[in-house]
């Protein structure tokens, strides 16, 4: 399989997308001119023209509202909102019509609508631009939430997302984009799927997007203690899988939930939640979780990294599960 | 619809014209009379916003509309899909949320919807339906679809963010857009004068290079006229357009609102030159009406509403095992 | 002690403030002339002129903005949000200024800022305006939460959030206005302090807001089969009295967490795991959780009723546990 | 500040004010320069939005508002925070993320503060920093104090639902807001013509009923003389008013940004008429200025920079311990 970056990988989905769908644009700031405030969009404004790749001003509600009536007016918008920092201004429309609208007309109409964005702390960038509240979107019914970790998932997650009918969002962590790995296959991926990302036996690691690297580095530090760690990657947070969550957690009797967000109101609290009500037969210790400390996200880098969640604060829970 | 009408000022003319109009504002008219009466019945509940005194926009507009255009409207929008042809008895089982409603009872009198119609809602949050709007004629637009999207708002909802955005977004990209906004004077209590540092709304649209006009919305023929007007020059492709349709509801924002805010004088004082009197004096005066025809007319009005009342009482309730329902669309399609 | 409604509460708590300190002002869609969407300010524009009770326009992002300056430049704003449904709006406002500035600015200012808005379904509102999203503001460092159930609540812990120099949410569950209820007597509430509302011995209800109703309904209906319950009304979700949720867990070992956000991501889940993690060796049964359906509300009774958390529901999984 | 001085057009002549303004700009000027080297060493991380090429707004708006006045600003604060006297030691040893920056190292180059000049930041998201003014500005009239609020944003927020808000409340409220927009042509990549579909920004305060012009932001004292008439007008309660400044930034929109989005030739002819060499050319024809004043200027910049970068590398790292800090108000205020 060809190797490529996890930015590539995004980009060769949409340009899949487009060349086989006429129906399939991009919209947001800066995704044609500038080729995307990641590069995740470069040469596609040349590829497919300005009527298909289009710079928006800055207007998240609007322009993301205006993705949900293209979508339900027949095509099939990408629209990028830079990062997820800006997606609180466009919130309301989706919760209010991307997510309600098939609902609320009783069945009448799809919201076939995919939206990107980058996420996630740990460049610097203080306590505007460094979210992950990915788990607000994963409360809401009526949208899907995908948070790529691997390249391969990049480019099958997205693919996914623009083939299902309903309106998926998209967390593409920021610190990913310059990760290199192996293109995905060709069998269609599906939403709802996790992955086990390094098998074991003891203990659990839950993570989704930059942190399943940090929780394959805990693995990997804690194997060398003798404790088997398996690490499984959510993919989705909704459609959760919660049937690979119990069944891992099922053999191994321990689990370690990772979460960017801040500790309370994290998603990783749902995921412990979900356990102890699906699995509490199973546990041998509580579900630990390891998240980001309660504090709007500080600039100066030792104050930054002791904010976010570590590879060493999860090798430090599992641990503290025996 | 219109298009293959003669034009507005011709069809003022025509008398079976007239007694199109003259019967669908009094069908607006008396199907919410009767919603008041099942509100207090406790047959509809949750908010009930009436159009009662509004009439003369969405019946004017919806003429000057074609069926291939799009609409888009607030939770005011009783009056607009009766106008636009929903059947009576859809929307008011959808005030009783039976299943048989126009969005099956999930939405009820805030969320209608007709896809067949290109009845595009039913938004409750201010200013929500506007980008949704632009996004539908975006899409018309990259498909080459030559269509119109009507998207009706009040103007409380101007002062919204979303509203400003959407004009912008619209006018750069030359969307075909057709900004109704009704202007009824009030947002729940709040005045014009206390919303709006320029309150003369139709020059807002000058701050982003959209043609705009202010209307007389209590006069149906002056909105049919400016609407076909305002929908030809967007169905042309030279963007979108936005008219100020000048109003005023007669009655309170929704149920129960005791309207301290306002005096019974300056309704009063409105109602006199309500749409459908001041329609209705007109036609006299032009000799397009006598009291036999509207007395048919009104017949006819209050048959189709006690049908609606009909279909909404003997329409089934969702069964509650399905409370999950159409949250996703299923696998297959 | 003088009987009042909860409505006339939250007035009297304002009206108690605003003649105390010339620095509290409302404002918000509709509060003067109309004397509030729930007629909760009623009067007070009468009383305290167009100055202090300003209606404004639709504009909830700028609004909310502007009482958070309003509060750096020295006033004691007390914003209303006419509901928690056009708070999205004012989210991006109220997560990166009302919460980060002081943290972002190194601790040079605070904001002292009071933000009121009505919460909850259950009115035959449908989808857009029947949300309970507590739970994503009680996720977000630097402000606080405050979800009073009671009549005495509605004032007190109005008044202490006005009395706090950080942004405090006020969610007022929209069912609850007309409840009748004994005043608060004068000792000032703190923030953070949940309350016994039922004393019980063998299974906890925990709850905040209009569920706590609920939850009482449960425990009278679980005492007529013998088992004993507990009723332990939250308060304020930020800060969590975790400590009160523990030591009844810790006397009960058995808990049922209420909650009317939808059940996937609800705060009821961080409850749950928060348990969990201090009291996995009191729990005799995995902690249990009754949300809202996962849909969009739906306007229509039967379904209504079937998409909130009950009585019934909340009963039937205490029973559940034993 | 300016308040004491005679107005502008005399201290046009002034030859101590303009080697002031000279100073300044040519110390945002140097200071930038110097955080792009320091940012190649990694000694500044995250976003860095250089200002250079704007200079002559921040330093002239700054002249003409006083002490008393509250600034507000974006994440391309730097030049403001200087032109408002925050000492260049506090501002580098903030992008270092050190405590002995104007933040104590939480906020870093988008987030500066400093309550002591009434500088209040510093806000990184687009137009988010607008209703804080407005708040301000209604917080100093409601306490009967006659400040001036100074709001600066670029162009781009202006697309952004917020401006539009903030413009009608405050001309409702006839809040002492001065909105300045720094129109620099660019939102990122976007040209203005893709943002605004009414380009002559200025107009769009018409809207509001806020009064309005454009001002060439390249040149120093035209933008110290509006924004001192503005001002005045904002100060005496007429309401907010609103200045187009018309700049350019001469580095990309953050490090790192290959600009593919203009040409070089667009630059290099912006640069001729930089504020900088603009001034300098007129100062020497004016007579006001010769070879060793300024180099003495240069030097002094130069020590002022170098101090500042010896601040930041001696100042202390918040301890780790801290983290939590500045959460919540400690309960002793
Ligand atoms: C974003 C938002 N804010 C507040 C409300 C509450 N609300 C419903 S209607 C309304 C007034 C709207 O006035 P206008 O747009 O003039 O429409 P009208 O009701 O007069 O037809 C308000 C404040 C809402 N639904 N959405
Ligand atoms: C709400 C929001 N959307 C997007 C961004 C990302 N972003 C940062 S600066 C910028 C362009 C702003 O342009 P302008 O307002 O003209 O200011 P300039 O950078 O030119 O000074 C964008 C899109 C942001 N910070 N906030
Ligand atoms: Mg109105
Ligand atoms: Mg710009």
């Amino acid at each position: 399989m060809a190797k490529l970056t996890y930015r590539e990988a995004v980009r060769a989905a949409m340009r899949e997308a487009m060349a086989a769908d006429p129906r399939v644009f991009l919209m947001g700031e800066d995704v044609g001119r500038h080729g995307g405030a990641f590069a995740v969009s470069m040469g596609l404004l040349e590829e497919f023209g300005p009527e298909r790749i289009r710079d928006t001003p800055l207007m998240e509600s609007t322009f993301v509202g205006a993705g949900i009536g293209a979508a339900v007016g027949g095509m099939r918008p990408i629209v990028e909102v830079m990062t997820i920092n800006f997606s609180l201004l466009a919130l309301d429309q989706i919760v209010n019509t991307a997510a309600a609208l098939r609902h609320m007309s009783g069945g009448q109409f799809s919201v076939p609508l995919v939206v990107r964005m980058a996420s996630g702390g740990g460049r610097g960038l203080a306590a505007q631009h460094s979210h992950s509240l990915e788990g607000w979107f994963a409360h809401v019914p009526g949208i899907k939430v995908a948070t790529p970790a691997t390249v391969a998932d990049a480019k099958g997650l997205l693919l996914a997302a623009l083939a299902d009918p309903d309106p998926v969002l998209v967390f593409e962590h920021a610190t990913l984009y310059p990760l290199e790995g192996e293109d995905a296959d060709d069998t269609p991926m599906a939403l709802g799927r996790a992955a086990v990302r390094r098998a074991g036996e003891d203990v659990t690691l839950v993570a989704y997007g930059a942190s399943v690297h940090k929780a394959l580095a805990a693995a990997a530090a804690l194997a060398a203690e003798e404790i088997s760690a398996e690490v499984l990657d959510l993919r989705t947070l909704r459609p959760l899988d919660v049937e690979a969550i119990v069944s891992s957690v099922a053999r191994t009797h321990r689990a370690v939930v990772v979460d960017e967000m801040w500790r309370t109101g994290s998603f990783a609290g749902e995921v412990a939640a979900t356990i102890m009500e699906q699995a509490f037969d199973e546990l041998d210790a509580p579900v630990a979780r390891v998240a980001s400390a309660e504090v709007p996200m500080p600039y100066a880098k030792p104050l930054e990294d002791a904010a976010l969640p570590s590879a060493e604060q999860i090798a430090a829970a599992a641990r503290a599960l025996f | 619809m219109s298009l293959e009408r003669p034009p507005p000022h011709r069809a003022a003319l025509e008398r079976e014209h007239a007694h199109e109009l003259l019967r669908q504002m009094l069908l607006i008219r008396r199907f919410e009379e009767r919603t008041e009466e099942l509100y207090a019945a406790g047959k509809i509940r949750g908010f009930l916003h009436l159009y009662i005194g509004e009439e003369a926009i969405a019946v004017g507009a919806m003429q000057s509309l074609a069926e291939e255009d799009a609409i888009v409207a607030t939770y005011r929008e009783h009056g607009h899909a009766l106008a636009r042809g929903v059947p009576a008895g859809a929307v008011m089982a959808e005030m009783y949320g039976k299943a048989n409603g126009c969005s099956r009872g999930r939405g009820g009198s805030m969320h209608m919807f007709d896809g067949s119609r290109r009845f595009y809602g039913g938004h409750a949050i201010v200013a929500g339906g506007i980008p949704f709007a632009v996004g539908l004629a975006l899409a018309d637009k990259m498909q080459g679809r030559r269509h119109v999207t009507a998207c009706f708002f009040g103007e409380g909802a101007m002062a919204e963010g979303e509203f400003h955005e959407s004009m912008n977004l619209a006018a750069l990209w030359r969307l075909p857009v057709l900004f109704l906004c009704e202007n009824n004077l009030y947002a729940i209590s709040t005045p014009l004068a206390a919303q709006e540092s320029e309150p003369e709304l139709h020059l807002k649209a000058h701050a982003y290079r959209v043609p705009s006009e202010a209307v007389d919305g209590m006069d149906v023929y002056a909105v049919e006229t400016a609407v076909a007007r305002a929908a030809a020059a967007v169905r042309r492709g030279d963007g979108p357009y936005f008219l100020e349709l000048r109003t005023y509801r007669f009655r309170g924002h929704s149920m129960g609102d005791p309207q301290r805010y306002r005096a019974k004088e300056e309704i009063a004082e409105w109602e006199k030159r309500g749409p459908i009197v001041q329609f209705v004096d007109r036609l006299r005066r032009d000799g397009l009406l006598d009291d036999a025809t509207l007395a048919a007319i009104e017949r006819d009005v209050a048959d189709e509403v006690a049908w609606s009342v009909e279909e909404a009482e003997g329409g089934p309730w969702e069964p509650v095992e399905d409370l999950e329902k159409d949250v996703y669309t299923p696998a297959d399609g």
